[in-house]
């Protein structure tokens, strides 16, 4: 295991003091690390907290500040943080008008924020993101996973909480943000949890996980390495299948990196990715590339498209002020 | 059933935190490889509070033990596993035996079902708590343990239809799932206590 | 080589086509790709161009907007562009009032640079960046390397010349801040060169390259693995030697990522490095970390530090707005 | 010396060619692992304008050669190569023996020195190049031939002085310099075509 780190045990820890030290202007670091949240909170807000496994840096403390979330839940590497951990955060940054978590699909994610809700004392409402089209849904299942797209809901929901929407209107916002937005995302390599210290699967030189989740975890199918247009053609298809009906007109095109792929590789990947949606039928008329959603160092990256409507597209140009995302002020 | 709680708990525990590296290995092949990592660092909090655990009534111990893995396991194993205990801990009566046992272990276990939303069949660790339950009032120890054995080793051949492996669809068949084999290991654990061997 | 790729033929024209479409707001691509300027030049100021090797981005083309640069050229994976491409540059955003080109210490870099200044019809100054305090600098040597504190130069001078200030005080002050910045790196990994389809050097996975720069060339050192507390030791020390009676004072910290390395090791290392730094008598006024002056898919990062003045400081806080860099505006 | 120009620089280019992997190896032992990419790229663009630069004086023809170069290659090979086809061309007249051959080459060298601030010694293409047009003047392809590999040959126990190589410090002895090795590549094939040999 090459790392720049001490010990895995202290692997957290470091990091978040690092952060907020190098972000002290826009957070604060809760006690024992439970949370991470805004120093400056607006008056009067609805609270957005979310969180989920460390390994996805930025999400979700990088999306810390005005315009997006006020707290972040920092769990253990790829693992949900604890209730404790939502309702200390809570505490901190409820203002009265109530919390929303905005929550990833994953059992462990959704189980401890539920259960956060659920001893929680002030009114609390919770939008789970799911916008991974590699993971097959059907009434049995855990359905599909959140991954990128989540970072298209806190941007809009944050926007909107910062012109003073309730609780209840930025729930709605969140659901619709989620369901106009698809994701999938495709692994070159694996990546290492500190504390296991191998990788968590093994990929041959000439094999690729196509549908791969943020945790690590193997994808749908393992495959022969495509040319990145091949990757381009079947990630965008699977999207647009998935939107059926709805696909085209005006999207915002997200392409993600999971940590270990250059940003020349990424905007590779945007050109070709772009290309294929507009002959599908869509209007790239928003534009985010870079490492986001991350899954450690694993090299390979996700697409997201959001359909946009007039309100979305505001939402995400209004001005946010993050340690990842910062424009208009 | 007659056995020292502290003994109960602490081998437990302890046989968890050994397994520890095998736990992350399954979860490596059908999910995040974070298991072993999460239960240890939840049974090393327990053991931290051994004392004050031990010195209470069964029922609140379990709870303890319960509320400590909620707040220190995460993922999807601290809320299931720190129900399981709380829920255990919560509806066992100062009788205990084996029928006593058995009824608060059914209760727990269908606030666990409720937790997960899972049922058995899908590949986790009721797979196995669920047939132990079952052979629990008769009070055999040594079927119990075979029973534990068995369940775990049935979700091989299994698809995953909850928890992460349930990604991986079809993939998710030839590995044992990481969840039921802890469970094994704790049933074991428990066995091992109450016939005297740890 | 697993690489989201076509061929390694078309991958610097993809990748800019995709980086031209992303950030349409902001830039245009040159004919030929022989240069990215800005959309909005800011009228009547001294033109700003950088360029070098791709493999490095966002360095230099990210970089290019209001407060920073008005040109980049891009040249072929680590290796310079050509002297044609600086001219069709200049001619693309000379204003009248002169241009300013800000080169890292290679050979490569400085003879197309100089080969472009010679043939230039409008006033060239140039600044030659050369921050590495890896390399031992003596008279006969071809002196430092140019590294990642090339980004602090162009944002800072890129601010200057954005309140109209003139070549030759550009370049004094590019001189000035360049002379205040040293850098050190470490690296994990190797990485490949697209064309040259296997990894520059080979590292044991006990072992890590101490002072390496960002071409993939091997470093002053090969050494055995250290813990981050152990690597940021070295590096702060190597940094601290070479400013010698200068150290300490106000200073920004710049916490680069080669490409390879998540955000949590790279906070990790910004928490074991500021310490340090502290400890030396620096004061931490202004921080930035994340994957500034990559390496390709290279694991490692560099740390830089400015000393800084009044002046630095506000040409650093100064509005800057382009695809890596954005703030006040 | 008397030869088809076409099939000088054909002859050239092509060998160039035909072994940038093995000098991208090279500098990959002690550079960043593109002087066979960036030469490659440079002569497949003078083969593409073989026929107009074909069509010119020798001078002209070399001028081009150099420009082109400068413009494709890019690095520090790039304008180094490109300065000394430039300078050998404009230096050379129209009356081409092994003296005149050797005055402009010395000519070239002297730019290529002033353009890298570089002297032999510091295991760079000037260690092929200086020594090889020591001898052109005597006109022995064979000695010429010699003293090119030679040349090259001894850069391998330099320390570098400048080039990329010179950041590896002592870590750059025992290694043949790429920029040496494409030089004495360039001297065989000329020396190839003078003999009759491409
Ligand atoms: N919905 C569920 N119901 C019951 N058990 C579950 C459920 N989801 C996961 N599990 C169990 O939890 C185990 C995984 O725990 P762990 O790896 O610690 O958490 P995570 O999956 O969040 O990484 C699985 O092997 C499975 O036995
Ligand atoms: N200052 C210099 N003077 C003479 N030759 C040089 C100088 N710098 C580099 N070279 C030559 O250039 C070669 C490297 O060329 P290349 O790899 O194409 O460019 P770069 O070093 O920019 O990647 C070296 O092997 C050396 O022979
Ligand atoms: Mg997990
Ligand atoms: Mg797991
Ligand atoms: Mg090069
Ligand atoms: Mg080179």
């Amino acid at each position: 295991m090459k790392k720049l780190i001490n010990a895995p045990e202290t692997v957290l820890a470091e990091s978040l003091s690092g952060f907020a030290a190098a972000h002290a202007d826009l957070v604060v670091l809760g006690e024992e690390n439970k949370f991470v949240r805004r120093l400056n909170p607006t008056p009067g807000k609805v609270a957005l907290i979310s969180g989920g496994g460390s390994g996805h840096e930025p999400l979700h403390a990088g999306f810390v500040g005005l315009g997006m979330l006020d707290a972040a839940c920092p769990g253990q590497v790829f693992t949900s943080p604890t209730p404790d951990q939502m309702l200390a955060a809570a505490a901190a940054v409820d203002q009265g008008a109530g919390t929303l978590y905005i929550v990833k699909n994953y059992e462990g994610d959704v189980m401890n924020f539920e259960m956060a809700a659920e001893m929680a004392e002030g009114a609390v409402a919770t939008v789970v993101t799911d916008d991974d089209v590699a993971v097959e849904t059907s009434t049995w299942s855990t359905g599909r996973r959140g991954v990128a797209g989540t970072l298209v809901v806190e941007k809009v929901v944050g926007a909107a909480a910062e012109t003073g929407a309730d609780l209840a209107a930025l729930q709605a916002l969140g659901r619709e943000v989620n369901a106009r937005t698809r994701s999938m995302g495709v692994a070159l390599t694996s990546c290492t949890v500190p504390a296991a210290g191998s990788p968590t699967f093994q990929l041959g030189d000439d094999e690729m996980e196509m549908g791969v989740g943020i945790h690590g975890e193997p994808g749908r199918r393992r495959v022969k390495l495509m040319a990145a247009d091949a990757i381009a053609d079947e990630m965008v298809s699977a999207i647009t299948a998935d939107f059926g009906a709805d696909a085209g007109g005006p999207a915002l095109l997200l392409v993600n990196g999971f940590g270990g792929t250059p940003a020349m590789e990424l905007y590779l990947m945007y050109h070709a990715a772009r290309a294929r949606l507009e002959k599908a039928g869509f209007r790239i008329e928003r534009s985010l590339v870079g490492n986001y959603v991350t899954s450690l160092e694993m090299a390979g990256c996700s697409l997201t498209v959001t359909r946009l409507t007039d309100d979305i597209a505001r939402g995400w140009d209004a001005p946010v002020h993050t340690a990842a995302l910062r424009w208009g002020v | 059933m007659t056995a020292d709680l502290r003994t109960l708990v602490d081998t437990v525990a302890r046989r968890v935190v050994d397994h520890a590296d095998e736990l992350t290995r399954l979860d490596q092949a059908i999910g995040d490889g974070d298991h072993g990592v999460n239960m240890r660092r939840g049974l090393e909090a327990v053991l931290a509070d051994l004392d004050a655990i031990a010195a209470k009534p069964a029922g609140d111990a379990l709870k303890q033990v319960g509320t400590t893995l909620v707040m220190k396991v995460g993922g999807a194993s601290g809320p299931l596993y720190g129900t399981l205990f709380s829920e255990f801990g919560k509806t066992l009566g100062p009788e205990i035996d084996a029928t006593t046992v058995a009824a608060a272990l059914a209760a727990a276990i269908e606030k666990v079902k409720a937790r997960g939303k899972s049922e058995t069949g899908q590949k986790t660790m009721l797979d196995v708590l669920v047939p132990v339950q079952a052979v629990v009032a008769a009070g055999d120890l040594a079927r119990i343990r075979a029973v534990a054995a068995e369940s775990a080793a049935a979700t091989v051949p299994m698809k995953a239809i909850r928890g992460r492996a349930s990604f991986l669809g079809e993939r998710s068949i030839g590995h044992m799932d990481p969840g039921a084999r802890s469970s094994q290991l704790i049933v074991e654990a428990v066995c091992d206590v109450l016939e005297g061997r740890a």
